[in-house]
């Protein structure tokens, strides 16, 4: 193993080595271990290449905010992801990872080119030119742009893996398990609170696994980590890691995504990948701590350049030094301990260089003791080394001046630029920012939900200061639930609290136009892009993000936003809180769609109801139709038949001897009370007062604009009880409204409204044998024309069931719809079938039974109307009661253009040459031969080939069409035009002699 | 996802078991006396699209079944107030005042 | 696993010691919806005093009354007691108008039980189940369907669901079953 | 102003870029203009360009409460189509998308214009009906939208999933070819640049508190955060907080402003060619310049100003995404933010004169706004400087509601049967 690995250091299993490949190269490291680590300890720092100049780049840091350090992972077929953090993806046995962004590889680049040539790919350079020729930005420009854009490479191949979703309630949810996320948690657990606790690391104790030195009351920080997260789980607090919040939404919900299965070399086949938890939780503390800033100066990019809080971690989480020879770079105390403890651990510190005048005497004599070099009051204008670091460019600053330069080799260049509060979470509430000028950072202020910031999040320093303000928190938190907490004090030994300075870029000798200090890695922003977006009139925060592009990349602004707004107000010479900073949006770190897509996929996607006969029709060949959440017997082809052929054997079958439909999907709705008979005056155009019991009315629903909603049969079973029927898609809709009018404009009425759709499977019977077929089989009612005539309903015993039978047809044929109970549905209809052999029966499906309505004019909501349909428009004016002082839709029908001449009306069409078949949606003009843009007046909203009536049959909606009947129109297709006369819209047994049988 | 208390419920319950049903407090005039067409605009479709808190109705859809009013605070999305139909409309200061 | 067949067959559809699921033999039920006044009314009518706070329930014999709205009612009974009480109500409306609803065929009912019961509807429910009482019940929503939950206990729990939703939430219910297992 | 070019910006690279001149300078405001546009979105700073470039009115003001294109334009999904069904809508964004075409060179301003095509899927027999109504009637308004089979629409879009046995499959979809995206900042910059070239001035950061009338009932101005400016005519064009700025002229709006969300994956190496729609399952999506998926999805239920916006519908949409292309199942969302849109009651714009004189309203867009752009704008200028409607805004009048003379997309997209 290679020797940057520090035996006995780190959180790895060193028992347990693992193999993966790298750009197919085989790497070993241990279990414990993430890809960047591993890399780290094998000496290789280039792992990827940046976005715009395709610059080599290392991990800068060790978590999830690593801009630069994005590679593919892949698992196995449909297992693999692109721009997975090299610096939080864990390794195992086969894991394969590859390099992005380059070509023909990682160390040679063609895409480098663009580095040459960098002057030129200056901000928003794109919206300055590609714009000629003309013709060129689709063919030439736009195609090169995008192939040089994007990282990695999308997947290809459809996931494997399954993944999940909870809801979660929970009293206090704490984000971040470190000391004071565990300290704010145990104070609320103890004080007896439904408790949840989410890190995104492997482990809890966030930054103590960094500052193993730390003894927290008498116990080593590790230690003391390990027995709190035991004790949460005692007390029944719910400890998640690999966890990650991901968004904060209103009264306090949190998602959080659970990452289950990267991890492992072969995962549980149900365990699911990722789950995402939606947590309801009465407080919140965020406890997320602070990111480190990278300080801004020429060549701050290369590999071997990193954070030196991170390089801290590598050593003590991983075990990893990550160079032999480092320079610090820094603005603050905490890179000064890095020194040290890597000094400590074997590595050769060649100078820390501090950017202030005079560090603390403390950090001094701690250095001296190791004897390293200190430049204090220090600047960086340089780097050099292609695909790593080799040496670094210093020079002293003198009241502003920059000396004379010296350079430093080195194999790494650890830099500190002060901490960020990471508030990422707390700005998804839109709660408040306020910038603190000591700190110069911005801090929570005022807060939009019930929560709580702790530690570092508010800019307290140290362990113990996380520790206490973690308990303090948790304290609050549990008296706002009225709970006794107390918050006790921590002892702290080898605490390193720090402070330091924040800089916009770093000074420098060299021309500032040439420097390539870079803010945003990833999307390879430099200060002088800013400067320039400024010059250029960007003064608002947002103007500068979108014009640059600094923040935009997959750390979101974690690294970049504030250096980037301390370069900006410089410019714009401002203050920073008078500039402001760009809103955080969810997520907090990107997250797979699957994670959001659940359980909803493939049959999961989206409910589909079937009817209770629906497995008849499956088993019997049946083509299926979607109807809104439906699924429909569309037809029932026979030995290889067409639809065609099918749909006109139906219906032949069904006007010569009887067909059998499942009409179950139809809407049912019971309306029961003494004022169910004005509640029905009230909702419907018609009239019910006179409707005896026993009998059934075409009823025709509006809107209160005039326009048609719904229509369907509806039965008055007594004098306080009606059967409603609606459209299948309308149901659920027509119910609502029928609610929300009796609930809000009729309180007083004494009706009340229930659901049946499901409660009944409807069969209808049509054909001239169909009372022959349905007689047997009845019970309590006879079906004779006399005693039980067309628009009857009764409740009788069919074939033993209890059903409501309608005398009713929507075919033209002589017509029963009997409705039995849901559970009975497809016994009767089989007890029907076997029965109707004799009788010559066959099942239709909703194509024929379209067929079959429009042949006698009836029409279908939602086919022949589309939401700007009248009564009168569609013909059937002769459903409103005339004398009824009120109901939904009458004062709408008087608006003037529902009134108006020339609307769109419902006739027939038939094509003159008697053979052609309109296509539903072609347009209706009366002059053909008019130039495009032509004037149309109308479109096919219905068309069939009728065997009935021997030739094609169609519906249209025609401007004026009651008034055109005979007249020739023209229907203009691709491949000449079509003429059709118009008609009325009933093509078949016109006197209705059918329905008499 | 916003928390919506159902006042038939006397619940707070999340936002998925309910539906919004518009602006609350849009009389529909009694169509069997006249009413002039800029009226029925009005009723149908003039909202006053409030920046702030906005008298608004919901539907307890996966619940109770019923339709209540609320005044929620279009900019925050909290509500102030939920209460049932036929309830008279609470006054915007009363409510500022008691969200103090 | 057990698979739901087009007739929902009774019978176990997710077994095992974390948790189980098992869709109940056919019962009856009726939709009862009146005002205030006429309560007492009808409480003598079906030998139930109704309850009157949404969610809470009443038992009598094979008789389960839970209360689902301001007006509203759900009985739920032996597939056989229907028409007894439909008899009964029958006999006092012309007192007491309100309007009773045979829906018996409408829904089917699964049964869940065991340790992670709770934990198995917090995939679909969005609601927080330990604040359901032991003995009550509510309409909610499991995963976009309306049904009506009724807790028997601290690990059993009961799910009216519309016949033509049932196969889309028993689905989720055996994934979240084997979910459950693995863990 | 320096003319944008490759040669400008070699020039410019060569000095370091130093010499770069603000695109549009930060005006304060005049006593009073000829002309003050409410909102500095894209509509309004269009208007204000159209306004100086072909009307000769360059005493013009474009007042914003906070940062230009900082609103709807900066925070949609880019699509632009205009294969509409009824005449008035086809004309408006046919009109739009004449203009679309020649803007980069006409702003000499590249807003990255690409014909990328936009396909909408066809799932049911329903979709079917609708679909091949929208695209004869574009046929013979000389609007470009045709029909493709699943396999057609497959060979068009690779990732597209067509297996029959989807729980939506593809029976089809309608293409306009010279559809596409654009990029949203750029639209709202060039138009800036382009109106302060000509004079217009620029004001941000300046909230419009009401819209001040005379005794005559004529507008005078506008009351903002900075005091009083006065105009002979005030175009309102602020989206979704139009109601509230047009309440304050006594003119009440059939509008209500509800949130929408969109999202954006982590960039990728080009992989989706096109731009695709699906209204049965309520998702879009198309793929930046930059290599990021734009997803978008419908509006939350309930009216509101947050820019929030809930976790389910994300939930919906992704998952509707994924259902239509898995592949993309492990790509990673990146972020997602929310807009807010103003919905009228059919779902088509109001665009033109309100009943108080020197008063003018462009709002009612919904979720189709950025297409609309140039469109709004143009027709827009010529309604404020002639007083009257233009030929193509005209049936788009605040009227109708009361006539009931409807432009209902909403409705001609209908209802399932």
């Amino acid at each position: 193993m290679s020797n940057f690995r520090v035996a006995g250091r780190g959180r790895i299993d060193p028992q347990t080595p693992v193999k993966f490949t790298f750009d197919g190269k085989s790497i070993s490291g241990y279990k414990g271990d993430t890809v960047a680590s591993a890399l780290l300890a094998n000496g290789i720092h280039l792992m990827g290449r940046s976005f715009k100049y395709h610059r080599p780049r290392g991990a800068i840091c060790a978590g999830s905010e690593e801009p630069n350090a994005l590679v593919g992972t892949r698992r196995g077929t449909g297992q693999f992801e692109p721009n997975t953090r090299a610096t939080v993806q864990e390794i195992w046995d086969g894991l394969e990872v590859t390099s992005q962004n380059r070509y023909p590889n990682l160390s040679f680049d063609i895409g480098a080119v663009n580095d040459r040539a960098y002057m030129l790919f200056s901000a928003g350079f794109y919206y300055k030119t590609f714009m000629w020729p003309k013709s060129f930005w689709d063919k030439v420009y736009e195609p090169f742009i995008r192939a040089a854009a994007g990282l990695g490479v999308s997947p290809t191949e459809n996931d494997p893996d399954k993944y999940a979703s909870r809801y979660l309630h929970t009293d206090v949810l704490v984000v971040g398990a470190g000391p004071a996320g565990l300290a704010s948690a145990l104070t609320a657990a103890r004080a007896g609170l439904r408790v949840t606790l989410v890190d995104e690391n492997a482990e809890t104790g966030g930054t103590l696994t960094s500052e193993p030195q730390a003894v927290i009351d008498g116990q080593p920080a590790l230690a003391w980590a390990e027995a709190a997260t035991a004790e949460l789980k005692t007390l029944g607090a719910r400890v998640m890691t690999r966890t990650t919040a991901i968004g904060y939404y209103h009264q306090n919900m949190v998602g959080l995504c659970q990452k289950l299965t990267d991890h492992l070399p072969k995962p549980d086949a149900n365990t699911p990948r990722e789950r995402l938890w939606r947590v309801r939780a009465t407080q919140v503390v965020l406890a997320q701590g602070a990111l480190e800033k990278p300080l801004v100066f020429d060549g701050n990019d290369r590999p071997g350049v990193m954070l030196a809080g991170s390089a801290q971690t590598y050593l003590h989480k991983y075990g990893v030094r990550v160079g032999d020879s480092a320079v610090i770079l820094t603005s603050h105390d905490s890179a000064w301990y890095a020194a040290f403890d890597l000094a400590d651990a074997g590595t050769k510190i060649v100078a820390i260089v501090d950017t202030r005048s005079a560090p603390a005497a403390e950090l001094l004599a701690q250095a001296q003791k190791r004897s390293i070099r200190v430049l204090s009051g220090y600047t960086a204008t340089g780097t050099e080394g292609r695909l790593r670091i080799k040496s670094v460019r210093v020079n002293p600053v003198v009241n502003g001046k920059v000396g004379t330069a010296e350079t430093l080799p080195c194999d790494c260049l650890l830099m500190s630029g002060g901490w960020t509060p990471s508030l990422h979470l707390f700005s998804h509430t839109k709660g408040a920012l306020a910038w603190n000028d000591d700190m110069q950072t911005f801090l929570p202020d005022r807060k939009t939900e019930d929560c709580e910031i702790a530690g570092a999040g508010r800019g307290l320093w140290g362990i113990a200061a996380a520790l206490n303000d973690g308990a303090q928190m948790g304290a609050t938190v549990a008296r706002h639930l009225e709970k006794e907490a107390s918050a006790n004090e921590f002892g702290v030994e080898g605490d390193r609290p720090g402070t330091g300075v924040s800089h916009k870029e770093l000074p420098t000798d060299l021309n500032p136009g040439k420097a390539r200090a870079f803010v945003d890695y990833q999307n390879d922003v430099t200060a002088k892009d800013l400067r320039l977006a400024v010059r250029e009139g960007m003064h608002s925060i947002e103007h500068v993000k979108r014009y640059t592009t600094n923040g935009m990349a997959t750390d979101q602004g974690k690294m970049s936003n504030i250096n980037g707004l301390n370069i900006a107000a410089d410019a714009l010479g401002k203050p920073q809180p008078k500039v402001g900073l760009t809103t955080f949006r969810p997520p907090y770190t990107p997250t797979s769609f699957g994670a959001f897509v659940g359980y909803h996929r493939g049959d999961h996607f989206e409910v589909t109801r079937k009817t209770p006969i629906d497995s008849w029709a499956e088993e019997n060949g049946a083509i299926f139709e979607p109807v809104s959440l439906w699924r429909r017997a569309w037809y029932f082809p026979k030995n290889g038949e067409d639809m065609d052929a099918a749909v006109s054997r139906e219906c032949k079958t069904t006007r010569s001897a009887v067909g059998m439909f499942d009409a179950s999907t139809l809407g049912k709705i019971e309306v029961v009370g003494p004022d169910a008979v004005e509640f029905m005056n009230r909702m419907y155009t018609n009239p019910w007062t006179k409707l005896a019991p026993g009998r059934t009315r075409y009823g025709l629903l509006l809107g209160d604009d005039g326009y048609i909603r719904d229509d369907g049969v509806i039965g008055r079973l007594s004098d306080d009880r009606f059967h409603v029927t609606t459209t299948t898609g309308g149901a659920a809709r027509v119910m609502n409204m029928m609610e929300d009018y009796l609930q809000t404009e009729w309180p007083d009425l004494k009706v009340w409204l229930t659901s049946t759709t499901e409660q009944w499977a409807t069969i209808a019977l049509n054909g001239p044998n169909a009372r022959k077929l349905l007689e047997p089989f009845v019970e309590g009612q006879d079906l004779s024309d006399e005693a039980f005539p067309h628009m009857s309903i009764v409740e009788c015993t069919v074939a033993g069931f209890p059903a409501r039978l309608f005398r009713v047809s929507f075919t033209g044929e002589l017509g029963f719809e009997v409705n039995v109970p849901a559970c009975h549905g497809r016994q009767l209809w089989e007890i029907l079938w076997e029965a109707g052999q004799k009788h010559g029966i066959c099942a239709y499906g909703t194509e024929t039974m379209h067929v079959l309505r429009a042949e006698k004019g009836y029409i279908i909501v939602g086919q022949d109307t589309d939401g700007t349909v009248t009564p009168h428009d569609a013909g059937i004016s002769w459903a409103i009661g005339k004398n009824k002082p009120d109901f939904v839709g009458k004062r709408g029908l008087e608006r003037p253009d529902l009134v108006a001449e020339g609307r769109k009306q419902l006739v027939g069409l038939l094509t003159q040459d008697g053979i052609t078949k309109l296509e539903e949606g072609a347009q209706l003009v009366l002059d053909p031969n008019q130039p495009i843009p032509m004037k149309m007046v109308g479109h096919v909203t219905s068309s069939y080939h009728s065997d009935a009536v021997g030739r094609p049959i169609a519906f249209a909606l025609l401007e004026g069409g009651h008034s055109r009947m005979g007249e020739t129109i023209y229907i203009p297709m691709p491949d000449g035009v079509i003429n059709a006369e118009v008609t009325g819209t009933v093509f078949y047994d016109p006197k209705g002699a059918r329905l008499k049988l | 996802m916003l928390l919506v208390h159902c006042p038939y419920c006397e619940q707070t319950l999340p936002e998925l078991e309910f539906t919004y049903a518009g602006e609350a407090h849009v009389a529909r005039p009694d169509a069997a006396t006249p009413v002039s067409d800029e009226e029925w605009r009005n009723f149908l479709f003039i909202r006053n699209n409030v920046k702030g808190p906005h008298y608004e109705r919901w539907r307890h859809f996966h619940g109770c079944g019923r339709y209540f009013n609320a005044v929620r605070d279009t900019v925050s999305d909290r509500f102030l107030i939920t209460y049932k139909v036929g309830e008279t409309r609470p006054e915007l200061s009363d409510l500022l005042e008691k969200s103090k | 696993m057990m698979a739901l067949t087009p007739a929902f067959t009774p019978g176990p559809l997710v077994s095992g010691n974390v948790v189980s699921v098992a869709l109940m033999a056919p019962a009856g039920r009726l939709s009862l919806r009146l005002g205030q006044a006429d309560i007492p009314v009808l409480s003598a009518a079906i030998g139930i005093e109704l309850p009157t706070r949404i969610g809470t329930r009443a038992k009598n014999g094979p008789v389960d009354v839970i209360c689902l709205g301001p007006d509203e009612w759900q009985i739920q009974t032996d597939a056989t007691d229907t028409q007894r009480l439909t008899d009964a109500c029958a006999a006092v409306y012309a007192q007491a108008p309100h309007s009773l609803t045979d829906v018996s065929a409408r829904e089917i009912t699964v049964q869940i039980e065991g340790p992670g019961a709770t934990d198995l509807l917090t995939i679909g429910c969005p609601r927080d189940i330990d604040k359901i009482a032991i003995g009550e019940g509510c309409r909610t929503i499991v995963d976009g369907v309306s049904a009506v939950l009724w807790r028997d206990g601290a690990n059993s729990f009961r799910l009216d669901i519309w016949r033509s939703f049932a196969p889309y939430v028993i689905g989720l219910l055996q994934t979240g079953g084997a979910e459950l297992a693995a863990e | 102003m320096t003319h944008f070019s490759g040669l400008s910006l070699l020039k410019n690279a060569l000095t370091g870029h130093k010499n770069w001149e603000p695109q549009w300078p930060d005006s304060q405001p005049k006593a009073e203009y000829d002309v003050i546009i409410v909102g500095a979105g894209g509509h309004g700073l269009g208007a204000a360009y159209y306004l100086a470039k072909e009307h000769g009115i360059t005493n013009v003001a474009v007042i914003d409460k906070g940062w230009l294109g900082g609103g709807n334009t900066g925070r949609n999904t880019t699509i632009i189509r205009s294969n509409y069904l009824y005449d008035e809508s086809a004309r408006l964004f046919d009109h739009a998308l004449d203009l679309w075409d020649g803007l980069s060179q006409d702003l000499n301003y590249n807003v990255m214009y690409s014909k990328r095509g936009v396909l909408m899927l066809a799932h049911n027999v329903h979709d079917v009906q609708s679909f091949k109504r929208h695209i004869h009637s574009n046929r013979l308004n000389g609007v470009d939208n045709r029909w493709l089979t699943p396999q057609e629409a497959k060979a068009f879009c690779p990732p597209l999933d067509i297996s029959p046995n989807a729980r939506f499959p593809v029976v089809g979809a309608a293409l306009q070819s010279r559809a596409g995206t654009a990029r949203h900042d750029a639209v709202a910059w060039g138009y800036a640049r382009g109106a302060s070239m000509r004079g217009v001035d620029i004001i941000q950061n300046c909230p419009v508190t009401a819209i001040r009338r005379g005794p005559d009932g004529r507008v005078t101005g506008v009351e903002t955060a900075r005091g009083f400016i006065g105009a002979k005519k005030v175009a309102v064009s602020a989206a979704g907080h139009t109601s509230v700025v047009m309440e304050s002229a006594g003119v009440r709006m059939p509008l209500e402003s509800y949130p929408l969300q969109a999202l954006v994956s982590e960039p990728v190496k080009p992989i989706f060619p096109c731009v695709v729609m699906s209204n049965t399952v309520h998702a879009y999506i198309s793929q930046s310049d930059k290599g990021e998926l734009v997803i978008g999805s419908g509006t939350d239920q309930y009216t509101s100003y947050s820019q929030r916006g809930g976790l389910p519908l994300i939930e919906h949409t992704v998952a509707a995404i994924c259902e239509i292309f898995p592949i993309f199942n492990r790509m990673r969302m990146l972020r997602k933010w929310g807009g807010i849109v103003d919905v009228t009651p059919d779902r088509s714009a109001i665009l033109g004169k309100t009943p108080v004189p020197g008063l003018y309203v462009n709002c009612g867009w919904g979720t189709g706004g950025f297409k609309a752009t140039p469109g709004a704008a143009h027709t827009l200028a010529w309604t404020v400087a002639k007083d009257e409607p233009h030929v193509i805004n005209a049936p788009f009048t605040l009227e109708r509601f009361s006539t009931g003379r409807l432009i209902d997309e909403a409705a001609a997209a209908a209802v399932a049967h």
